[in-house]
């Protein structure tokens, strides 16, 4: 094992131990002055703790882009042990904003496979109702049965929490030529029968006519032959909306999904089709609830998705026109000008950074002569800005809250798996 | 040929939004009676990302064309000017 | 309807046409033409629609194939009246 | 495949939403079991297979593991896409037994995300009540 110290010390232990002992001289030094040599295994210092949390983003490449807090990377000495306490203090989030549809929240102090744990169960994990099934009684539009019947799935629905969360999983027979899931699925278990717990009823019926006076008080035909060009003049019912579905509510579900709790599309004004004189829609879709890894349309976000904080150092002093033009590097309201003297207003402006988080971290600057040496970028490792952006089923914070619970039932099911197998071992 | 429900990419909602934006880009949005540029009302709509943009952006609504091909409106169609579009 | 209510209609003919095609030949098992197997109520009037002026037209095996409203010869055959179950994917 | 993952998740979700709701199920009690050793393994040095998981679990929880200094080395494997299996590979120093080690892992893991669940909450809820119109920003 080799370890490249931040000061430049390279150090070289043997892997074969655990106790790396650090030479003995050295470990009788504990004061570091200037010019002493300083002991290879003390622990890091907080300057060392801060620069190894950040990614540096160079001209053409990227470095320390693996994170350090492996206990024994720095030696013994460095506790960068799993500690329930420290994880806590030092764990943070900020909340940037938290809209029903689109909420945005910055994770402190956390690794990576953690936040992208949280970032996959959400994609593909958080179950979600959604239409699976569509009974088709007539359909003479031109938008084919198959077509309707994708489209018609990947409406979001919503309706009341509470009976979103009492619905429970049914089981679907695979496909019949797909015979390996078909083993697997009779292995497992009896198939699910429709029942108000676990399948939800709704109703699209739509008939396009022609307006007419008697009951639309304008003649659509005799419109049309004056010239009308506009099909919702002329026509009744000619385009079909995600609005226009009728829920029928099942046994129990008149309780938990009544009133403003009814199962409903997110989205009202979803076009499904166009009809004309004659055509007509008639089908009955039964929804279930499934996972994004089974299809898309369960996935209860549109993005979930995180980025790292970027940082931005200014290491010399940036004045005057440069200083302008360092400006125009970044997104607007990245780096602000001030002047360089503070006593002074007038004084030659200088570049300052405002709001690294508005950055998108594109290197601009790296490409002028004149900020060279004088600016240096990079990216927090442990500071996740988290973006989830709900199709409307969930509210996006619950499914933050959401995928944080499944990754725990997942580690508590593994536990009593684990129980379990050194019983029988 | 219709307005996919979907964005492709990312899987937002924009089957919603498709007839505000034709709206949008073709009939009058200011004083002068001057229609929205496209990206305005793609950014007005909230679709912010460029998968979702290229949905709207690209998007050909061949369905209209195909409407016409209805039995029930031969003779308006046959008629001449009024039924084609 | 439910989907238990649901029953496709059985495979009345060529059910098991998938099977040994020389099998069949030689044991003369199952003759998807033949007019023994087949059978046609030639009695019952099928509607269908004129592909001009939309207008329902009745015909019995036999008929001219005609709108008997406008005369034009092209009809089209009416959707199914069964339900049919999709998958929405 | 899908179509098999699919409904296969969803059975084992189902405990997960039980817990996640507080409810009874009945599907809970007979749980079957998805944690396998793999051949040629001793007490000190194992891989498990984990049915049905993925990068999700398999990387989170080599996280945690690798954070315990019992362990010499904590490493995760998909060994196939089509197939839902996650192997997970554990050494550890001093004779310390793998399964204490991914006990604690997975109790690690946890505590983790009761932490990140607590700490999701309190700053919501703070946000919230101080945005002026509630919860609309």
């Amino acid at each position: 094992m080799v370890v490249r110290r931040s000061n430049g010390d390279v150090v070289e232990s043997f892997g074969s131990s655990r106790e790396v002992t650090a030479p003995e001289h050295e470990i009788t030094m504990t004061m570091n002055g200037p010019h002493q040599p300083t002991n290879p295994w003390a622990p890091l210092t907080p300057e060392q703790q801060e620069a190894r949390k950040v990614v540096n983003v160079n001209a053409e490449t990227v470095t320390n882009t693996a994170a350090t807090d492996i206990p024994g990377h720095y030696g013994p000495e460095q506790d960068d042990s799993w500690n329930l306490e420290r994880f806590r203090d030092n764990f943070r989030i900020d909340f940037h904003h938290n809209k029903p549809h689109d909420a945005a929240f910055s994770l402190v102090g956390c690794d990576a496979s953690i936040s992208n744990a949280f970032r996959r169960i959400l994609l593909a994990e958080v179950p979600t109702l959604a239409i699976e099934d569509v009974f088709m009684f007539n359909n003479t539009s031109i938008i084919q049965d198959e077509v309707l019947s994708h489209r018609i799935g990947l409406i979001p629905l919503t309706g009341g929490e509470k009976g979103l969360r009492w619905l429970r999983w049914f089981r679907k027979k695979p496909p019949t030529d797909d015979f390996a899931s078909q083993a697997a699925y009779d292995a497992d278990g009896e198939p699910s029968t429709p029942s108000d717990y676990n399948t939800v009823v709704l109703e699209l019926k739509v008939d396009c006519r022609w307006a007419t006076e008697a009951e639309d008080g304008r003649d659509g035909k005799k419109l049309a032959k004056e010239g009308e060009t506009d099909p919702n003049v002329r026509y009744v019912n000619s385009n079909v909306y995600a609005r226009d579905f009728r829920f029928l509510p099942q046994g129990q579900q008149g309780t938990y999904f009544s009133g403003d709790d009814a199962i409903r599309p997110v989205n009202p004004d979803i076009l499904i089709a166009k009809l004309r004189p004659g055509q007509k829609i008639h089908l009955q879709c039964h929804c279930i609830k499934g996972v994004g890894m089974d299809h898309a349309k369960f996935s209860p976000v549109a993005t979930a998705s995180y980025r790292l904080l970027p940082q931005i150092t200014i290491t010399s002093p940036i004045l005057g026109a440069d200083a302008k033009k360092f400006a125009r590097c970044f997104p607007k309201g990245v780096i602000g000008l001030e002047p360089s003297d503070e006593s002074d207003p007038d004084s030659e402006p200088k570049a300052v950074v405002k709001d690294p988080m508005k950055d998108t971290v594109s290197r601009e600057c790296l490409r002028h002569d004149e900020f060279k040496g004088k600016v240096k970028l990079g990216r927090i490792r442990d500071h996740f800005i988290f973006s989830v952006e709900s199709t409307g089923q969930l509210r996006s914070d619950e499914l933050f809250l959401d995928s944080v619970r499944l990754l725990k039932a997942k580690t508590e099911r593994f536990k009593r798996h684990l129980a379990e197998f050194e019983e029988g071992r | 040929m219709i307005i996919p429900i979907r964005c492709f990419s990312c899987g937002k909602v924009i089957a919603d939004l498709y007839e505000k934006y034709v709206d949008l880009i073709s009939n009058p949005q200011d004083e002068e009676g001057n229609p929205m540029a496209d990206g305005d009302a793609m950014d007005k709509l909230g679709l912010n990302r460029y998968c979702c943009r290229r949905m709207m952006l690209t998007h050909v609504d061949l369905i209209e064309k195909l409407l016409r091909y209805n039995p029930a409106e031969r003779d308006i169609i046959k008629v001449g000017g009024p039924g084609r579009a | 309807m439910s989907r238990e209510q649901y029953n496709p209609a059985p495979l009345s003919q060529g059910g098991n046409a998938g099977g040994s095609s020389s099998q069949q030949q030689t044991t003369g098992g199952f003759n998807i033409t033949g007019a023994s197997n087949t059978f046609e109520d030639t009695s019952r009037p099928v509607s269908y629609l004129c592909g001009d002026c939309d207008t329902k037209v009745l015909l019995k095996g036999g008929d001219a194939i005609r709108c008997k409203e406008c005369g034009y010869r092209v009809l089209y055959k009416e959707r199914t009246n069964r339900m049919i179950q999709f998958e929405a994917r | 495949m899908s179509q098999q993952n699919g409904d296969v998740e969803m059975e084992d979700d189902m405990a997960g939403g039980a817990e996640q709701n507080g409810t009874e199920n009945e599907d809970f009690l007979k749980e079957e079991q998805r944690l396998r050793l793999l051949p040629n393994s001793t007490t000190t040095a194992a891989s498990f297979a984990f049915d049905k998981e993925d990068h999700t679990l398999g990387n989170a929880l080599r996280y945690v593991i690798m954070k315990n200094p019992d362990v010499e080395f904590c490493g995760y494997s998909i060994p196939h896409p089509s197939e839902a299996v996650m192997n997970l590979r554990i050494q550890t120093w001093d004779g310390v037994s793998v399964y204490e080690v991914l006990r604690k892992g997975l109790e690690d893991l946890a505590d983790l995300c009761d932490v990140v669940e607590d700490k999701f909450i309190a700053a919501r809820d703070d946000f919230d009540a101080s945005q002026p119109n509630g919860e609309a920003s």
